[in-house]
């Protein structure tokens, strides 16, 4: 019977202790920096390697480069560049192997859409997601020299 | 006089709604806070709202009657569940002067007519012709009969000391002294046995979610499973209130304190004992169904008879004898 | 597919073993027992040959455990690239399980008769565990005596997986023993049309139900399983999908 | 004798207390259950057909979503086969750092176990009590590697993030905070009769049984049998921690319970001295080439996750993807003692038992 008792007790002194839930809707729930939420690109940076839509484990980044507009610089400039949110699964490894940092995580992570189509999100989408971009990013870019080896 | 035998019934149901209304709503807050959270706060200032949200919803909500049910039976359960729960609370004292039908049999008339849900229920089980939903009519038949016997049993302590039936009466009679502290081993039995009345944890077997999802109300939608729903809590009121009445002295006010009015005394103590029923709900596990039975028959039944005996062996003691 | 190995995995592993070694030094040399830093590691001619920490606790004899179950290893696993394979490499130092797996092979050759064993080796990568490739007929006899010898007693079924060669197809057990507390590997090998393999079942039940994923997954029959159906796919399922020729039923996935 | 017609009652895939997608066709007479059989298969995602066309990088994601209430010890699992087939070496830092997380996880799972069984059981309160605490460990990984459940946090030869500045003294907060949670705990649940009259007693089988059906984790030393791959086949660096383990004596549900919550107290043992003993510098990344060719070879490795020993069985080809890859799923193992346990229990016992078993489908399916 003191098992009850003494479980009545704990019961009733947890009502007095403070609510932990946190009031989402009505105020927003910061995440922390490191945080993977939707990508954010960046088309000037892109030097079109292709790095990212190959290690994709879900292969859900389509993208298509073209010859860089005025003659004399070579290499590749980034045409269109999308992400299909439907089977993306926001595992990081794009971010990871990017060397120029042009596709980076963002904290923010509100992806619920009315109809499907409006997961497949294109260049332009993807570059005005900007707000709080994620600080300290893991990717395959070359440190500063003596910066923190990892 | 017969328009207030038209209105106050009336005003009764309405009074008992709105309990059941704020009753939900309390016991979600109540529980809420215990488990660390604030409980329903979306609809209207603080929550208020949120159960009239929810009977709204079940109102809209579509009446499905399943094909194979027993249509005629599977419309009737539900009434034979709620009317007795309300038919009931004609006889219960709120105050001296507030009570609906004061006769000779009160006691009894509550116990016989409160037994009548158990059928409700069963055939509710039986007609929605779902194996879940057999099993839980099954079980809360086992689960009320045993427990109706305690709960009977329990009482005739205060009906010795009393003498009579009348719930009036047994009122008056705790003036001085409540019956909770001679009767107390009487008052435990009855309180773990109205609890199981209530199918509530940790008796709520026949709708033990974890096990038969929903019991014998798997089957109903709409307003239907709120008549189950409205037949439980009323249950809640009905239970709660015969507690006061025949434990905590119905409107009498402890220690003389008699300017606070009688009505407020009687609110007082109902709601003490809600809130217990609630926190016990917040707190225990489910006991087993064969748990339950030896439960009921080898720990309760014994109880209430020793209770019996002990009340009649100091009925005959001068001294002490005069509090029996 | 790349051009086909002419001898499978197994095989050629076994053959870096025995025939030749590589020619890594292994120099273990004694570290106290809670102290652990990086061991000098000869540069060979493999990118990632190291000495594992664990090589420390073979030298010394602070855990009480037998050498026979000990885990050390004194070098690891990697091997050669197989396209550049050196025959004049030093042997191997014997692996310390060596002993234990010749145990095993006198009890099987002796009870289950000689021709039972295909091959015996000690697989260095995975913690030096012996490993016996059995022939399928002599199966069922060598899994009796694993079960009920008392020499070997191997009572836990800690996994059984099925894997596909192309070439043959293959069922992989790795036992272990509560009561000698050491563990062993069997492969037993069947062809690829019409596999057939007997089933353990009867001896561990842990075997029941991963028999008849392997046989949902592979196609490998199982003979003697009392109810040999479908675990993971749907029961009108065509096909067994983790064979190298299943054709995937859309191709766009 | 009056004639019963026994009865076929589903229970399941959508069923409240069966732990995600597994159904249960039960014969019952009555109330007692005459026969059981499980139907699993409603979550398979064929993660190893998958892997065979993936990089091992790619992999680790998904064994994210095998048992997806510890994923960190998945992502141990297959990056530590890896490890040991090429034989590298990981540095300092990283084996703390995994040690610490997987930790983190084994309580978070048990908290999980603890809550979803009491909630079988019929009390409300304890999973929200477990859910709070565990909320806090969810929010100590989303700091460390950005997600909540699915972590993606290790990779071959090390791990991702370095810990950010001063989480590891929050994991030590946290362990303090966590012994002082675990005496509510055992204050509302242990001394609990009636939690007590519906464990104790119930779902009892010996040590010979647990050991024919492969049981491991805390169902096989429930019965007796000191087996924890921590203890017997130390990886990583976990002889350097002292810890021992809880081991059941009758091996009903009761010691089930007793054991896991003694588990947790363990696991808490082993963060405070891993705090205590991390290392200042070091990276967390050992030298692994670009592209990752692993040799030729096959390996099985288990580990100790919080449900009992995940293997993984990787057969390589000298490629970067896998040949084959074959996870040994201990709730796969620990799922086939259930019909025989619940021969002659009736419905509630049932709930108890399988919750006493603790699985999680998306590894029986895996």
């Amino acid at each position: 019977m003191f098992g009850l008792v003494k479980g009545l007790g704990i019961t009733l002194k947890n009502m007095t202790k403070p609510k932990v839930t946190y009031s989402y809707p009505d105020e927003p729930l910061e995440m922390p920096d490191r945080f993977r939420g939707i990508q954010h690109f960046d088309p000037e940076k892109c030097i079109v390697c292709n790095q990212c839509a190959r290690i994709c484990p879900t292969d859900c980044i389509t993208l298509t480069g073209k010859k860089h507009p005025d003659p004399e610089k070579k290499g590749k400039v980034i045409d269109t560049y999308d992400i299909n949110f439907e089977i993306c699964i926001l595992c990081d490894l794009c971010t990871e192997v990017c060397p120029t940092e042009a596709i980076v995580m963002t904290n923010n992570y509100e992806l619920a859409v009315y109809s499907r189509d409006e997961l497949f999100k294109d260049l332009e989408w993807l570059h005005n997601n900007n707000t709080n971009i994620r600080v300290e990013n893991n990717s395959a870019k070359p440190k500063a020299p003596g910066g923190k080896s990892s | 006089m017969n328009l207030m035998m038209v209105v106050g019934p009336v005003l009764l149901l309405f009074i008992v709604l709105g309990f059941v209304t704020y009753a939900i709503l309390f016991e979600r807050k109540v529980i809420g806070w215990i488990q660390n959270r604030i409980g329903p706060n979306r609809v209207g200032p603080w929550g208020l709202l949120q159960t009239v949200a929810d009977v709204f919803k079940l109102l809209i909500k579509e009446d499905i009657i399943p094909a194979k049910a027993d249509e005629s039976l599977f419309r009737l359960a539900p009434v034979i569940a709620f009317v007795p729960a309300f038919a009931v609370l004609a006889v219960i004292p709120f105050t001296e002067k507030i009570q609906f039908a004061d006769f000779a049999v009160g006691l009894l008339y509550y116990m016989a007519i409160s037994s009548i849900t158990i059928i409700g229920i069963l055939v509710g089980g039986w007609a929605s012709n779902n194996k879940y939903a057999l099993l839980g009519g099954m079980r809360s038949a086992a689960q009320m009969i045993s427990y109706e016997i305690p709960l009977v049993m329990s009482v005739v302590g205060i009906i010795m000391s009393v003498g009579s039936l009348n719930l009036h009466e047994i009122v008056e009679a705790q003036q001085k002294v409540w019956f909770i502290f001679p009767q107390f081993v009487g008052f435990a039995v009855f309180l773990i046995a109205s609890i199981s009345e209530l199918n509530r944890t940790p008796f709520d077997l026949p709708e033990a979610e974890s096990e038969l999802v929903a019991g014998y109300h798997v089957e109903y939608t709409g307003f239907r499973f709120a008549f189950f729903m409205l037949a439980e809590y009323v249950y809640v009121f009905a239970m709660a209130s015969l507690t006061t009445v025949l434990y905590l002295g119905g409107w009498n006010a402890p220690f003389g304190l008699t300017f606070i009015p009688p009505i407020v005394w009687f609110i007082l103590k109902f709601s003490l004992i809600v809130f217990f029923l609630f926190w016990v709900r917040a707190t225990m596990p489910r006991i087993r169904v064969d748990q339950l039975m030896q439960f009921a028959w080898k720990v309760l039944l014994p109880l209430a008879l020793a209770n019996i005996f002990i009340t009649a062996v100091f009925k005959e003691i001068p001294v002490i004898g005069k509090f029996y | 597919m790349t051009e086909k190995e002419k001898r499978d995995p197994a095989s050629s592993e076994e053959a870096g073993e025995t025939l030749s070694a590589d020619n890594r030094a292994q120099d273990v040399s004694p570290k106290q027992p809670g102290k652990r830093e990086e061991t000098d590691r000869t540069d060979s001619d493999r990118p990632q040959s190291s000495q594992k920490q664990e090589a420390a606790r073979e030298a010394t004899p602070k855990t009480p455990r037998p050498a026979a179950a000990g885990r050390a290893r004194p070098a690891a696993g990697a091997r050669n690239r197989p396209a550049v394979k050196k025959e004049e490499e030093k042997p191997l130092e014997p692996s310390p399980l060596e002993p234990v797996l010749n145990r095993f092979v006198e009890i099987i050759k002796e009870k289950a008769g000689a021709e039972a064993i295909e091959e015996a080796y000690v697989n260095r990568a995975g913690r030096h565990l012996p490993v016996l490739v059995i022939k399928r007929e002599s199966w069922p006899s060598v899994a009796g005596l694993l079960k009920e010898d008392p020499g070997l007693s191997f009572d836990y079924v800690r996994n059984l997986s099925g894997v596909d060669y192309e070439t043959h197809m293959e069922v992989v057990y790795h036992l272990y023993s509560f009561a000698h507390s050491h563990q062993i590997g069997i492969r037993v090998k069947t062809d690829r049309e019409e596999s057939r393999m007997p089933s353990v079942q009867h001896l561990w039940k842990a075997a029941d139900w991963n028999e008849r994923e392997i046989y949902d997954l592979l196609g490998i029959r199982f003979e003697g399983h009392p109810n040999l159906k479908r675990i993971l796919m749907p029961d009108d399922w065509v096909g067994h999908p983790l064979r190298k020729d299943y054709e995937p039923l859309d191709k766009e996935v | 004798m009056l004639r019963t017609e026994e009865m076929l009652l589903n229970v399941g895939p959508q069923h409240p207390s069966t732990h995600g997608v597994l159904r249960l066709i039960v014969k019952i007479d009555g109330e007692t259950i005459v026969d059981a059989e499980p139907v699993i298969g409603y979550l398979h995602r064929g993660t190893e057909k998958l892997a065979e066309d993936l990089n091992y990088t790619q992999i680790i994601p998904y064994t994210d979503r095998m048992d997806y209430l510890s994923a960190m010890t998945n992502n141990y699992a297959i990056v530590h086969a890896t490890e040991q087939l090429m034989g590298l070496e990981i540095p300092e830092r990283a084996e703390f750092l995994r040690v610490i997380v997987m930790e983190l996880n084994r309580i978070a799972s048990h908290l999980v176990w603890m809550g979803t069984y009491l909630l079988d059981i019929g009390a409300m309160s304890p999973f929200l009590y477990a859910f709070r605490d565990r909320e806090q460990i969810l929010n100590l990984f989303n700091e460390l590697c950005g997600a909540r459940i699915t972590y993606n946090y290790m990779r071959v030869g090390g791990v991702k993030w370095d810990a950010p500045p001063g989480w590891i003294d929050k994991v030590g907060e946290f362990v303090q905070y966590m012994k002082k949670q675990m005496d509510e705990y055992h204050g509302l649940i242990t001394g609990n009769e009636i939690f007590i009259q519906r464990t104790k007693g119930i779902g009892i089988y010996d040590r010979e049984t647990a050991i024919q059906f492969g049981l491991s984790g805390a169902n096989l030393r429930v019965t007796g049998v000191k087996w924890d791959l921590r203890k017997n086949q130390p990886y990583s660096i976990y002889e350097r921690f002292d810890f021992d383990v809880p081991v059941g004596q009758t091996g009903d549900l009761y010691d089930k319970y007793l054991c896991r919550m003694q588990e947790i107290v363990e696991s808490l043992k082993i963060l405070e001295q891993a705090v205590e003993q991390f290392p200042e510098g070091g990276s967390t990344m050992g030298k692994v080439p670009r592209v990752l060719r692993v040799p030729e070879g096959e390996i099985y490795v288990g580990i100790e996750s919080p449900r009992g020993e995940l293997g993984c069985h990787i057969v390589s080809k000298g490629k970067d993807k896998p040949w084959r890859l074959k996870f040994r799923r201990p709730s796969f193992y620990n799922l086939q003692i259930l019909p025989t346990l619940l021969k002659g229990e009736n419905i509630s016992n049932l709930v108890a038992i399988l919750g006493g078993i603790d699985i999680v489908l998306g590894e029986v399916d895996c």
